[in-house]
């Protein structure tokens, strides 16, 4: 196994764990973590298969994963804008309907106003 | 450049003169009063004068036929033949009388734009039903006429109309949907949509004889919602709460009878009928029809309401034309046939008085018609007449229809038909008769429920007169059965033309 | 030589082992801020993995920007978020993960990813080993294109198209985030002396090495994007130091230099279709040339619309009546 | 093996151990200012003898005027940012750790 | 020289960036350029039109090079009537934005449409899957940046929803970009058609690229976070992300099965099959449910999408043109319906439908807009609804997979139920009537402008399907 192959199935893993954390996890900022690692994931799969051949190296996904990498920091600074956002306007820096257990178990401090506003639009 | 040709336009015109002024009305603000009349009468006038030009047209050797591309294969079809013209100067005739009579009607009620605007596409809608030269125009427009007569069924606002609306939606949509899929299924069986006399359907597929059975199924279902056959019935007498010239319409002139329509259309013109006869659907749709007249009859026996009773009436009456359709022999046929005009002008003619007893008096149930008669004689003359009509009484028109049905059914030889006939109109007698007797020999109570006062007249001229002439129709249509260009005669002419040996 | 191919599979396996090591705890960790910092490690190493697959251009831009200015990013937007909830106490604050709904849920997902684990090495795998990609058609118009590096190349002439778009993404963030919040009312802080000197030092510094890295793009690694990073990083180095942009900036010049870039590249393009050329096309004679203008320009507002990216929201202009002299004077250099 | 190589190796191995002395402190000690304190001096130091070891194996001299901007550069940075560190710590209200 | 190298390609393209720079610029001006520049891009979509329906299918080499090593833009009859309904849509809703954003909001909505438009645009004439990528993020991140334009929790918190959802869909779409890449060498759809082979890795990546689209499109189970954005946007953002935006993923997807994975996946067909008829039914179920109105037009946008996919497992020539006339008349009959719910919004200050016959009545150019529109959801006649469904009906029947008929069927009359639910609501006679806010006129016509376009696809359908076989996109004139 080339090591090439061995950074393109680590890519491959990376997007995989990510998608993992993406799913699992309900603050809003550990998720945007989460997209940036599967993205990582999927730029080193994009070089790493590119590297494995034995001629000269193709500038093509090369200069594919540097629009790539500048399109992940927009995103993310978005993503992280519009946290901020919703966490000034609700408090939370969770998505709308994460359910009241998931909320309590991990929040158990939580103001009764938030909770109970998430409880009113989950009913 | 081209001299336009009104062989091909007269039919679009005949569409359009409903359609315009309809739009322009929903426009017109509620108070114009003046303007909306005048597009109102001028659009159902223009109507009666182009269908005139349109029959003597079509005698005079001219082909009417207006054809549009909607998809690849498949054309808007405006044809004017035998059948269509029938159904046409039926609805164009009684549009007029009920146009004026709703105007009486509503006067000083609230969104008479909106109700006029949607009359009018109701209108534009049969007619569309009745040109329609292939079952791709004929469903175009059908589901059409069930979107535009849904506002005028819950235009009142309250509740209860709300709910009759919601009820005759869920009865007819899904008899639409119905009618798609059969239509969509033929389509793709036969490659072809067009009408023609005995059917296309026999010439295009070979085969398939179950498919067909359930498209013919299918089609009849969709559109016996309509016509009330047995089980689809339900919607019909919910919707009597809509206000008297929307029962009128639906009753004689839109929906009931573009269901009694479409049967024909289905039976003659799509399968031909003598291949439905060999596919065995023929015999159960008769008798559907049979047990339908005879349920009706009951049913309407034992309601208090009059416009309910009228209703059920209805639904017993609109099955004579699928009874005559259904019987295998022109005579049979001939008599179904004539009861779609026949029994279109009697019952406009019941629910104009029906209504005109609810807006003049209050009177709304039959316990409450004590000696009307003599309060209202000239509208309860009409209703006599139309109820006389309606039982079979000999000079009557009604009389006309049932004699060819059972004739029709002797001949050939489903003789089953004739109690049935017999029990009917005994039933109809018994529905009617106490509602005559009431009216005419029974001491009228202390007052009305909620009487208003038109001066020297019964009622408001509007609301008299077109009961008077549809009644007086009636007369005629069944004393002058016999001479040229009566209902009867142009039905004959139809017949040979599906039964062409 | 043997060793050294056995040492440096060695050395990929630990780096791609700690890549995904450092991957999983940052994204496991309790604590955010543990969670940001070790995301910040894990950009660095994948830098030095772009070194590994031969792509320093790749490394130069994950170094500076995914892995710098995304850092940068998320521990601003975490000092915001721990400044808004000062009342509540920083564990609440962290929400670790989240109770699993059910078991069967967890399961299910555990499942799936695991299939698609499997789906991917198994394609992966049994790629077809030519992959011969692009590398003979880019050499072989190299020489047309006007630069000689082939990434830059490929990112400004080839495929310049797509790097017009990305451009506009990069605008679109700025827009987004411009249009969601203004950014309150700026304490300016003082530089203090030391600040004050060093930032002298190094300001002037850094734009010249990212003058540089444009300069280098046409024939080495480097390039607009790196550039343009490395200008970011010294206008978020300049912000946290408390330099704050001017009021009469953050007007329509701030907002000209946000679109420059994009505004330049549109412009080149039309002027040459002007001449005949078709859309993106530039004559080998002129390219070398043109490309840098681009480059120049998309350096620049590259650099600017990442600060603002950092910045977080859409400076509010002062007042007019506050001291407007006052606050230029703040605002740029030492007031000391 | 010539001399420079074996002095290059040497260095790298002094810059690398430097290294790992910052990073051992920066894990190890206590508080947030005796951990930049690690970090900041070895990184620096190790850096430079890294780059004076890289200088001997240099081509020309441009590269040694590159290596050593890289680390003009990477002290400015590095002791910017931890005078930034400290005093955001000492606004914060951070108390230098004693024992 | 000059004529072979301009292209109206290029210009509707370009056109909206530069108004968007021109917008963000001069934030004075911003809503009258945008008004004028959405005329000047409907413009040139017609010029483009004009020219494809001359002279066919147009490919054209960005900067000259040429597939595999440049971009290409590509034209056919599929991609210019996404274009053409874009444009179509889009003028509308600029002259509706023009009344509908105040002062503050419309400095910045002005820009983030014009790149909305400039991202639509581009991806429905780009022939190179990494360049549709790039597309698609911008199209993503510029609706994301419109829902969160309406403020208040619910946009943020749908906003972010969907920016995560569509951020994870680009990803896997990406990934399977790279394993297609790195297969064949080279990312133009054209010469992946021709090159594409039945390997582990193309499984891979359709796999990898359907569920991506899948997320950004709104297939059920995937549709989660639609209601909410949906919903909760300013009224002509709702109108262009249910009208347009899902549409552009779909897009992607029809083309990618259409020419690159179009060999041998009638199983993958037949399970995206079944999603839509669970997106029908399920989309159907819970717009009847819904006591908000604008939550029930964006759940029937889910029941909608669903037709869409019923058209994968019957795959006939039929069946394509069908999906692609149901979306052509679901976008202008949506978008028709979020703006005249916008009105009713607007007026009566909410859409609880329980509540909505005291608006209704005095709004009735609105509610004419919303039944019409209503009519072609529903399917039926006249309505561009009608004719989409009657042609897959069709399909499907001739296919012989009756099952899709009924799913169909029952679509249409969930859909008749939820509608007439609310057209119901709008007939009562209400006592009490409201403090209400006057909607300006031009906001009523512009609804009602779009669903008299609805129904004239029902009247006019020949048309649009002649410029369907432009460039034969589904393979084949005949059969």
């Amino acid at each position: 196994m080339s090591s090439d192959l061995f950074y393109a199935l680590t890519g491959a893993s990376l997007f995989t764990l990510g998608l993992y954390a993406l799913i699992k996890h309900a603050h809003i900022l550990r998720k945007i973590l989460a997209i940036n690692v599967m993205g990582s994931g999927v730029f080193l799969l994009l070089v790493a298969l590119a590297a494995g051949g034995q001629q000269a190296f193709d500038p093509v996904p090369h200069a594919m994963v540097i629009t790539g990498i500048v399109v992940a920091i927009s995103a993310t600074a978005l993503a992280l804008a519009l946290m901020l956002r919703l966490r000034e306007a609700s408090g939370l820096a969770v998505l709308p309907d994460t359910s009241p257990e998931e909320l309590s178990e991990q929040l158990p401090e939580a103001p009764s106003d938030v909770a109970s506003k998430n409880n009113g639009k989950n009913a | 450049m081209y001299a336009i040709n009104w062989d091909v336009w007269l039919p679009l015109c005949i569409l359009a003169s409903s359609l315009l002024p309809g739009l322009l009305i929903f426009f017109l603000p509620e108070e114009r009063v003046v303007m909306r009349t005048l597009l109102n009468l001028g659009g159902a006038s223009l109507k009666l004068v182009l269908v005139g030009i349109l029959i003597w047209g079509v005698f005079n050797g001219h082909h009417y036929e207006f054809r549009f591309s909607l998809l690849p294969g498949l054309d808007l079809v405006l044809r004017a033949d035998a059948l269509s013209l029938l159904f046409v100067a039926l609805s164009a005739v009684l549009w007029l009388i009920t146009t004026v009579y709703a105007i009486g009607y509503l006067e000083g009620s609230p969104h008479r734009s909106r109700f006029f605007g949607f009359f009018s596409l109701c209108v534009t809608a049969t007619v569309g039903v009745a040109l329609a030269g292939n079952l791709m125009t004929f469903l175009l427009f059908f589901e059409m006429l069930t979107l535009v007569t849904y506002p005028l069924i819950v235009h009142r606002g309250t509740q209860e109309a709300r709910r009759a609306g919601r009820i005759y939606l869920a009865y007819t949509v899904a008899g639409g949907t119905s009618l798609l899929v059969g239509t969509v299924w033929l389509y793709g069986l036969a490659g072809s949509l067009e009408f023609t006399s005995q059917g296309f359907v026999a010439d295009l597929v070979t085969g398939h004889r179950v498919e067909l059975v359930i498209i013919f199924v299918l089609l009849i279902a969709g559109v016996g919602v309509k016509a009330a056959l047995l089980p689809l019935h339900g919607w019909l007498p919910q919707a009597m709460v809509a206000a008297a010239p929307v029962s009128a319409l639906l009753h004689a002139v839109a929906v009931v009878k573009a269901g009694a329509f479409g049967i024909v259309r289905v039976v003659y013109d799509v399968y031909g009928i003598d291949f439905a006869v060999s596919l065995g659907v023929a015999l159960p749709l008769a008798i559907l029809a049979a047990v339908t007249i005879l349920y009706g009859s009951v049913r309407a026996l034992f309601q208090d309401d009059l416009k309910r009773r009228l209703a059920f009436s209805t639904v017993s009456q609109v099955s004579y034309i699928v009874l005559g359709t259904a019987i295998v022999g022109p005579v049979a046929a001939v008599g179904g046939l004539v009861h779609l005009v026949h029994q279109g002008v009697m019952k406009i003619t019941l629910f104009f008085c029906a209504g005109n007893l609810a807006e003049t008096l209050g009177v709304h149930k039959i316990s409450e018609m004590d000696g009307v008669g003599r309060r209202m004689p000239w509208t309860m003359a009409a209703f006599t007449i139309g109820a006389f009509g309606m039982i079979g009484a000999p000079p009557m028109a009604g009389f006309i229809s049932k004699w060819y049905l059972g004739l029709g059914a002797l001949e050939a030889g489903q003789g089953w038909v004739v109690p049935v006939l017999v029990g009917s109109s005994l039933l109809n007698a018994a529905y009617f008769l106490p509602v005559l007797y009431r009216a005419w020999f029974k001491v009228p109570a202390a007052s009305w429920p909620a009487e208003r006062s038109f001066g020297r007249v019964e009622t408001s001229l509007a609301l008299l007169l077109p009961p008077l002439i549809t009644a007086f129709l009636s007369l005629l249509l069944g004393l002058l059965a016999s001479a040229p260009f009566s209902p009867l005669q142009w039905v004959r002419f139809i017949i040979t033309l599906e039964y062409v040996p | 030589m043997e060793t050294l191919t056995l040492l440096s599979w060695a050395f990929d396996v630990t780096l791609g082992l700690t890549l995904m090591w450092l991957a999983w705890r940052a994204l496991a960790s309790e604590d955010l801020f543990k969670g940001i910092v070790l995301f910040i490690a894990f950009g660095l190493l994948m830098a030095l993995a772009w070194v590994r697959l031969d792509a320093p251009d790749i490394a130069l831009a994950e170094a500076a920007i995914g892995a710098g200015l995304t850092g940068a990013l998320l521990l601003g937007a975490l000092a915001k978020l721990e400044a808004g909830a000062e009342s509540r106490s920083r564990r609440s604050e962290i929400l670790p993960r989240p109770a699993d709904k059910t078991k069967v849920f967890s399961g299910l997902l555990v499942f799936l990813l695991l299939a698609l684990v499997v789906m991917l090495v198994y394609a992966i795998v049994k790629l077809p080993p030519l992959a011969s990609g692009l590398s003979a058609q880019v050499a072989e118009n190299i020489t047309a294109s006007g630069v000689s590096n082939p990434v830059t190349a490929t990112l400004l002439n080839f495929r310049a198209y797509d790097t017009l778009l990305e451009m506009a993404v990069l605008l679109l963030a700025v827009l987004g985030i411009r249009s969601l919040a203004v950014v309150q009312e700026p304490r300016g802080r003082e530089p203090g002396a030391v600040l004050d000197m060093l930032s002298h030092l190094l300001v002037p510094l850094l734009i010249l090495v990212s003058g540089y890295l444009l300069w280098v793009g046409s024939y080495a690694a480097g390039g607009a994007f790196q550039a343009g990073a490395v200008l970011a990083a010294t206008g978020v180095l300049l912000l946290l130091t408390g330099w704050l942009p001017g009021a009469w900036f953050v007007g329509w010049p701030l907002r000209f230099l946000l679109i420059f870039g994009l505004a330049v590249f549109v412009a080149v393009t039309l002027v040459l279709q002007l001449f005949g050329a078709s859309f993106l096309e530039f004559p080998p004679s002129l390219a070398g040339s043109l490309i840098l203008l681009i480059e120049v320009a998309a350096a620049l507002s590259i650099g600017v619309t990442l600060t603002a990216l950092f910045l977080g929201g859409r400076p509010q202009p002062e007042p007019p009546s506050s001291g407007r002299a006052e606050k230029r004077n703040t605002s740029g250099t030492q007031p000391s | 093996m010539s001399f420079t190589d074996i002095l290059t190796v040497l260095l790298l191995l002094a810059g690398a151990s430097f290294f790992l002395a910052g990073t051992v402190g920066l894990l190890r000690f206590p508080d947030v200012y005796t951990r930049l304190h690690a970090l900041t001096k070895a990184d620096n130091l190790g850096l430079g003898l890294m780059l004076a070891g890289l200088a001997l194996q240099a081509e020309s001299w441009t590269v040694v005027a590159r290596l050593l901007l890289i680390w003009v550069l990477i002290l400015l940075a590095s002791s910017s940012v931890a005078h930034l560190v400290v005093r955001t710590a000492q606004q914060k209200g951070i108390r230098p750790w004693k024992r | 020289m000059l004529a072979q190298s301009f292209s109206w390609q290029v210009t509707v393209i370009i056109l909206p960036l530069v108004a968007a720079l021109l917008c963000f610029m001069l934030p004075k001006w911003g809503r009258w350029l945008g008004l004028v520049m959405a005329f000047a891009i409907t413009g040139s979509v017609i010029v483009l039109a004009y020219q494809v329906m001359n002279q066919g299918a147009l490919r054209y080499a960005v900067g000259g090079w040429g597939a595999p090593l440049g971009i290409d833009l590509y034209v056919d009859g599929l991609s210019l009537l996404m274009l053409m309904v874009v444009a179509l849509v889009g003028l509308v809703v600029s002259v509706y934005s023009m009344a509908y954003f105040k002062a503050g909001k419309a400095v910045h909505f002005w820009p983030l449409w014009m790149l909305l438009w400039t991202a639509m645009n581009a991806l429905f004439l780009s022939a190179d899957i990494f360049n549709l990528y790039v597309t698609l993020e911008l199209l993503g991140l510029a609706a994301v940046a419109l829902v969160a334009l309406a403020g208040g929790v619910d946009a943020l918190g749908a906003a972010m929803r969907y920016l995560l959802v569509s951020l994870l869909g680009s990803l896997c779409y990406l990934l399977g970009v790279a394993l297609l890449y790195h297969s064949f060498g080279t990312v133009d759809i054209a010469l992946l058609a021709e090159r594409v082979e039945s390997t582990p890795a193309v499984w891979a990546a359709m796999a990898l690229m359907t569920v991506g689209l899948l997320f950004k499109t709104a297939l059920f189970p995937l549709h989660f976070w639609l209601p909410p954005a949906h919903a909760s946007a300013p009224a002509p953002v709702s109108a262009l992300l249910s009208a347009l935006v899902v549409k552009a993923s779909f897009y992607i997807l029809l083309r990618l099965w259409l020419e690159v994975f179009s060999q041998d996946s009638t199983a993958a067909a037949q399970l995206l099959g079944v999603l839509g008829a669970a997106a029908v039914l399920w989309g159907g179920v819970q717009a009847l449910r819904q006591t908000r109105l604008k939550m029930l037009i964006a759940y029937s946008t889910v029941s909608q999408i669903g037709y869409l996919f019923l058209v994968f497992p019957l795959a006939s020539l039929m069946a394509w043109q069908a999906g692609l006339y149901l979306l052509l008349s679901h976008a202008l009959a949506k978008a028709a319906m979020f703006l005249a719910a916008g009105n009713i919004l607007c007026f009566g200050g909410h859409d609880r439908i329980a509540d909505l016959d005291r608006v209704a009545q005095r709004l009735p150019l609105s509610l004419t807009a919303f039944a019409l529109a209503g009519v072609s959801s529903m399917g039926l006649p006249f309505s561009g609804g009608f004719i989409g469904k009657w042609m897959l009906l069709d399909a499907a029947l001739q296919s012989g997979q009756w099952w899709w008929v009924a799913v169909i069927i029952v679509g249409g009359l969930l859909a008749a139920a939820y509608i007439f639910n609310v057209i119901g609501h709008s007939f009562t006679r209400a006592e009490i009537s409201h403090e209400a806010k006057p909607v300006p006129a031009i906001m009523e016509w512009s609804a009602l402008v779009l669903a008299l376009a609805a129904v004239l696809m029902g009247l006019f359908a020949s048309w649009p399907l002649a410029v369907m076989d432009i460039g034969a996109p589904f393979g084949g004139g005949g059969s």
